[in-house]
């Protein structure tokens, strides 16, 4: 996709035809790769100043509303500040490993945006194996975390990051068993084809959440176990505040801190993404055929409609953390293995079924082919 | 009954709320200055960092006593230090304010210095209440606790009451955000 | 546990979730929920029993040292000096805030009623010497001074009447009443109350005045 | 699990849930060893908040030392108040007029209803919900109102006197505290829905920390833990004193609802019932107050009789006793404070053996402690 | 039951241990017990079925200028009476077996009155300092305590 765009950027300027291919793609996968990560950390930024919000809404007070009109530059005054710290390595701590760790865990969520289907053309790279790049990438978290965990030299954090690798690895299993029905009814690993196949039928009906029963439930499994992934209450063990002090990032200060603060905001807009990829018919404009209108228009709306999906999930997942209290580390791996997966494998089961019984026609399309 | 007007924000734009008469400005360090030209410039880039630490002071779970009750209710629903940006960090290393709230003991008061020292560096520290000001209703026939908390570590605001009232540690920490709008980042180190 | 109490479990925890989240939703959407009083804009009007700063009207203290004896905390240190008329004219009050526990005891017991508690709590300070509340203007010292020459005239007119009119019998000078109830303070009042000595050279919490910077 | 334990030697590790930890309710220090989560021993180490209340005692006068006892346990101050006045008029025999007795029940009830609250609301802050909270923070605010009207202080309110009260009460009181029961008493079934019956708290409380009737009472356990092992006893009940014979209210005990008898979720319920409790007594001592003078004659030098007096009071965190001697002169001789948290963290050790990290937050926020009592 | 019954009843059972019932100007009235014999005299008064202080109220050290003392305060939840049990000890070394076996509520306040009034309580679980930092010089509640110039360098 890179290169028909570096093609195409070619033929359009004279000026650059005598620039070789290879120079072309790169710089256009340079700028795609600026735009994307500035979205993500502008979202991420906005994403603490809206969680502040909604907090203090829940909670009968007005959250930041001094620092800049209404407090919305809340997050850059909270960013520059971490940014002008001092920056402390604790004296025993494993100094390599200690400064490796927080740049694993941002690539490890900021990685997987780059096969968020944005819109109809907009999509970093439509890799053909999406879902699972995604399942791969966000597993390195994982690492990241442990190594905080450990080469911070404090028992609270190597409590936190144990639990983080415990948590993280036995969730990513119902994960990856909740998108598969998503990947079944689409028949390819791709997002953006996955996205195509919910078009037409009213737009609202073509979601495969509404697809056939099972795959209702396992929009909400996907869920769940998401929540469970990205260490959001009531699954936020590893940085449990009131029991470990602060987790797996007790020792960390200034911009290190940051890093794990703007990864976690990273993994929970990831993790809408895929959800409203998946199940909520990603940028599939209700009403009208995205991909029928004029380029510009077709991106400009799918790209809202789809930043309303994910961002609405987001502020769900705000809302159940002001609600909620916390698992304890047993219940929450009882919960894994004894609930979610067997409930997810019993669903997969399910949708097969369904597919091989209906041909792959989904109840509103069964409907909407009674009516001719 | 307290004047209840729930409004959601204050007049925009006006940075900082009229300035009770009587606390004055705190004294401003002021080194030689580098010129004119330079001054300007530099004189952008302190008062920007210094809005940026102002408006993000995150203060340390720190409560002792029973001023750690009027600390947590001036950060709950009526008082809401979460306006000013401020938001309670339960480790020294997230955190560049530490509140005194309570009694410190000769039990506690190496803890208070190792926690002090665990502060990354733009730190300041409030010492609230009677109690860590001067050791407050136990200065005198305490055999335990130490008379004030400037005897252990550097304190930057002193808010006096026992225990003050949610207003007076904001007022506190009103005074707190004026003196680092005047602090000198970068002109003081040439 | 059974397929009935695994299904049960799960309901259970979806009902109770949902349950609680519309609680939460309920407030977060309603806006009159909010109950934040914006200090710096919105002030709240005190109650006028609120025990704020203390406040000392020296014109109507008679500096019968009451108040200092029943602080528990010494934290009010009165000096005066006995006046030509036999009355006590205050040198120095002092009040340290930074130590005081706001209890009221000393305004209870104050006679005159000349100390009173304000609605005052907006004294944050950077240096521990300002929150020493000076209610005397002038220095102790003048005004001793000046007390001093009163007297030493005062003495020397009476001494002069008594000279002129050596056979005149002399009058009886009334006894100095004091406040009620503390016996030992009338008797010894010339000698400064037993409370610290304003000056306080010992005590290392109270810095000199005007240098106000911090204890060392 | 026990098989694979020993085949793989782990080393246990000491964990130092220090003087400033989120959710130790203050200063407490609890020296943790554990295998792996599973906690081995948890030996509290207390005393970081030591300030020598007892030896004070013996160097102010009576009435002096009323604001100290704000100090014992600031978020129950009126009850502490009311508990010294209560014995040094049982020691001189001090004869309180009604009103006076009545003003002290309804702001000692005040003062256990948002004593509960924070004890509540730091509970389920501990448990990871912060939002109920504030919300118990934002009642607690009311309440603080009232008493800031009554006697000019949010927190230590040194209002009682020896022999009655400071003051009468200001004019709209009576009307305002109603104004506050008719707007609380709907809030704890809402706390109830919102977070008590809520799945995940009740699987982190319930058969957490069980401690059976017999134990409770050999380790001296009193008032709210030791009503959650289902010991019926309530001293406003079986002793009682002031005017609470007048008043009317059950005992609430904990019933093993959700678990085992006497386990944190009990010890919880036990205090929701409680508040519920206090309103309904707030309500009829509102109705009940008689008129007349809020202050028996006391010398201001007031010299008590030689003897020795034992008297303790229902305070929220259990029972505080004052065991205060006297030798005729206007200093107590000799003052010591039996404090319910005190005694209660002798059961902290044997209690907290086998369960998890996490469980230790439970059981300290069920105990609900308080370090002044516990270090005084 | 009435202090002065429960006081026969432990005279007739111990003799001599039992010194005498101290009752004007008491409420509640002591015992006054030798301190040798306060562990069987408090197994005596929990186990009895007519006594059955199964409570332990508040265990206090006091320091009566010339000697200290140890005062118990029993309550019985079934029958609901209370009596006090004191027992005076000489001032050089005070000394007192400890009764964290009958009561387990005890121990933490055995350590307290260690911990202020130096009284040893040999037989105890744990007797440690609970409220002063362990290398504290002096006990504080002592009436003849002298405060110290300097703790760890700081002004006391």
């Amino acid at each position: 996709m890179m290169e028909s765009l570096a093609v195409s950027l070619v033929n359009a300027v004279p000026a650059l035809s005598g620039v070789p291919l290879w120079t072309m793609t790169l710089l256009v996968m340079v700028v795609v790769a600026a735009v994307v990560l500035t979205f993500a950390l502008l979202y991420a930024g906005l994403a603490t100043y809206v969680e502040r919000k909604v907090a203090g809404d829940i909670q009968a007070r007005i959250g930041p509303n001094r620092v800049g009109p209404l407090g919305l530059l809340q997050f850059l005054a909270d960013g520059i500040k971490l940014l002008l710290k001092e920056d402390i390595i604790p004296a025993k701590a494993d100094r390599f490993l200690f400064a490796l760790a927080p740049y694993l865990v941002f690539i490890g969520s900021f990685a997987a945006f780059v096969v968020v289907p944005f819109g109809v053309g907009l999509i970093a790279s439509d890799l053909n194996i999406g879902v699972y790049y995604v399942m791969a990438i966000s597993s390195l978290v994982v690492v990241g975390v442990m190594l905080a965990g450990w080469s911070s030299n404090n028992k609270w954090a190597l409590l936190g990051g144990m639990r983080a690798a415990a948590q993280i690895v036995s969730y990513e299993v119902p994960v990856g068993m909740a998108l598969l029905p998503a990947v079944l009814i689409a028949g390819s690993l791709s997002l953006q084809d996955i996205v195509r196949s919910q078009g037409g039928l009213l737009g609202i009906f073509g979601w495969n959440l509404f697809h056939n029963p099972f795959t209702f439930v396992s929009f909400f499994l996907y869920y769940t176990a998401a929540l469970a992934e990205t260490n959001r209450t009531p699954f936020d063990i590893p940085e449990a505040e009131s029991e470990l002090v602060s987790g797996y990032h007790v020792e960390y200060s200034g911009i290190r801190f940051a890093f794990f603060f703007l990864a976690e905001y990273g993994d929970m807009f990831v993790v809408s993404a895929l959800a409203t990829a998946c199940f909520l018919g990603g940028w599939h404009v209700p009403f009208l055929d995205a991909e029928a209108l004029p380029v510009a228009w077709g991106n400009l709306f799918s790209l809202g409609v789809f930043l309303a999906k994910a961002l609405g999930l987001v502020l769900l997942m705000m809302w159940i953390r002001w609600t909620l209290p916390r698992l304890r580390v047993d219940q929450l791996m009882r919960m894994s293995w004894k609930y979610l997966v067997p409930i997810t494998f019993f669903n997969l089961l399910g949708v097969s079924l369904w597919l091989l019984v209906f041909h792959g026609k989904g109840i509103p399309r069964m409907i909407a082919s009674l009516f001719g | 009954m307290g004047a209840h007007r729930p409004g959601n924000a204050p007049p925009e734009g006006r940075q900082m709320s009229h300035d009770p008469a009587h606390s004055g400005p705190a004294p401003a360090v002021g080194p030689v200055s580098l010129g004119p030209e330079a001054h300007v410039m530099v004189g952008n880039a302190d008062k920007f960092i210094n809005w940026c630490r102002k408006s993000s002071l995150w203060y340390l779970l720190f409560a002792t006593a029973c001023c750690g009750i009027e600390l947590m209710q001036t950060g709950a629903s009526r008082y809401d230090l979460d306006r000013f940006g401020a938001v309670f960090r339960a480790t020294p290393r997230q955190s560049d304010l530490m509140i005194v709230a309570g009694t410190i003991t000769h039990k506690m008061a190496e803890r208070l210095i190792r926690l002090y020292e665990q502060m990354p560096e733009p730190k300041y520290v409030i010492s609230m209440g009677s109690c860590a000001n001067t050791g407050g209703p136990f200065y005198k026939d305490s055999y335990c606790v130490v008379k004030g908390v400037d005897l252990l570590i550097p304190v930057d605001v002193y808010v006096p009451g026992c225990p003050p009232r949610p207003e007076a540690l904001i007022d506190g920490i009103l005074k707190l955000q004026k003196i680092i709008e005047q602090k000198r980042n970068f002109a003081a180190k040439a | 546990m059974g397929l009935k109490g695994y299904l049960h479990d799960i309901w259970e925890a979806v009902a109770t979730t949902a349950k609680g989240m519309r609680i939460t939703a309920r407030y977060g959407v309603d806006p009159r929920e909010t109950i934040t009083l914006q200090y710096p804009e919105e002030r709240w009007e005190p109650s006028e029993r609120f025990r704020g700063f203390l406040h000392n009207d020296i014109k109507r203290c008679t500096s019968c040292t009451m108040c200092v004896k029943v602080c528990p905390v010494d934290c009010i240190s009165l000096e005066s000096v006995r006046g030509a008329d036999k009355k006590l004219v205050l040198a120095s009050y002092d009040i340290n805030i930074g130590r005081c526990m706001y209890c009221g005891l000393c305004v209870e017991v104050c006679p005159p009623k000349s100390l009173t508690h304000t609605s005052g709590y907006e004294k944050a300070t950077v240096t521990r010497g300002e929150l020493i509340l000076h209610f005397v203007p002038e220095d102790a010292e003048e005004i001793k001074a000046r007390v001093a020459k009163q007297v030493a005239e005062a003495a020397a007119k009476a001494e002069a009447e008594k000279s002129a009119k050596a056979e005149a019998p002399p009058m009886g000078w009334p006894a100095p009443v004091f406040a009620a109830g503390n016996p030992g303070a009338g008797a010894d009042a010339e000698k400064k109350p037993a409370q610290e000595p304003k000056g306080e050279p010992a005590n290392r919490e109270e810095p000199p005045k005007e240098g106000g910077e911090k204890a060392e | 699990m026990k098989a694979r334990a020993e085949a793989l030697p782990t080393q246990e590790m000491l964990i130092n849930m220090g003087p400033q930890h989120p959710s130790t309710h203050g200063v407490l220090r609890v020296i943790l060893r554990t295998d792996g989560e599973v906690v081995v021993n948890a030996r509290p180490d207390v005393g970081y908040l030591h300030r020598a209340l007892e030896k004070i005692g013996e160097r102010v006068t009576y009435a002096q030392f009323m604001p100290f006892t704000d100090r014992l346990d600031y978020l129950a101050s009126m009850n502490c108040n009311a508990a010294w006045a209560w014995t040094v008029e049982k020691l001189a025999g001090i004869e309180v007029p009604e009103r006076a007795e009545y003003i002290r029940v309804i702001v000692c009830e005040l003062n256990r209803i948002s004593s509960h609250l924070i004890a509540f609301g730091s509970f389920t802050a501990d448990m990871g919900a912060f939002t109920p909270f504030l919300y118990a923070i934002r009642e607690r605010e009311r309440i603080n109102d009232l008493f800031e009207d009554i006697c000019g202080n949010r927190l230590t309110y040194n209002y009682v006197r020896i022999g009655g009260v400071s003051a009468d009460l200001p004019d709209r009181f009576l009307e305002k505290t109603k104004e506050f029961l008719d707007y609380f008493e709907p809030k704890i079934p809402e706390y109830n829905k919102l977070i008590s019956y809520n799945k995940i708290f009740v699987h982190r409380l319930a058969n957490v920390a069980a401690i059976s009737g017999g134990e409770a009472v050999a380790y001296g356990l009193t008032g709210p833990n030791l009503r959650g092992s289902g010991v019926s006893f309530d001293l406003r009940r079986s002793e009682p004193y002031s005017v609470y014979p007048k008043l009317d209210f059950d005992v609430c005990v904990g019933t093993g609802e959700r678990g085992t008898v006497g386990d944190c979720f009990d010890r919880y319920m036990v205090r929701i019932n409680e508040m519920r409790e206090s309103v309904k007594i707030l309500r009829q001592a509102i109705a009940q107050i008689p008129g007349g003078p809020v202050m028996a004659k006391v010398p201001r030098a007031f010299k008590p009789p030689v003897g020795e007096v034992y008297f303790r009071a229902e305070n929220p965190r259990g029972e505080t006793g004052i065991y205060l001697i006297s030798d005729g002169t206007v200093n107590p001789y000799r003052l010591k404070l039996r404090a319910p948290s005190f005694v209660t963290m002798n059961i902290f050790e044997k209690v907290t053996k086998g369960l998890m990290i996490a469980d230790i937050v439970a059981v300290i926020g069920s105990f609900d402690i308080i370090l002044p009592e516990i270090d005084r | 039951m009435e202090p002065k019954a429960i006081f026969e009843a432990v005279k007739g059972k111990f003799g001599e241990a039992v010194v005498e019932l101290q009752e004007e100007g008491f409420r509640p009235a002591f015992v006054v017990v030798s301190p040798e014999s306060v562990r069987e005299i408090s197994l005596f008064l929990r186990d009895d079925p007519a006594m059955k202080f199964d409570s332990l109220m508040c265990l206090s050290g006091v320091d009566y200028k010339d000697r200290f003392a140890v005062a118990y305060h029993l309550h019985s939840l079934e029958i609901g009476h209370r009596i006090g049990v004191k027992a005076y000890l000489p001032r050089e070394a005070p000394s007192l077996p400890s009764v964290d076996g009958v009561w387990p509520a005890a121990n933490f306040q055995e350590r307290e009155a260690f911990d202020l009034y130096g009284i040893v309580f040999p037989g105890s679980k744990d007797l440690r300092r609970i409220l002063l930092p362990e290398d504290w010089v002096g006990y504080p509640l002592r009436k003849d305590y002298k405060y110290p110039e300097f703790y760890h360098g700081i002004k006391v």
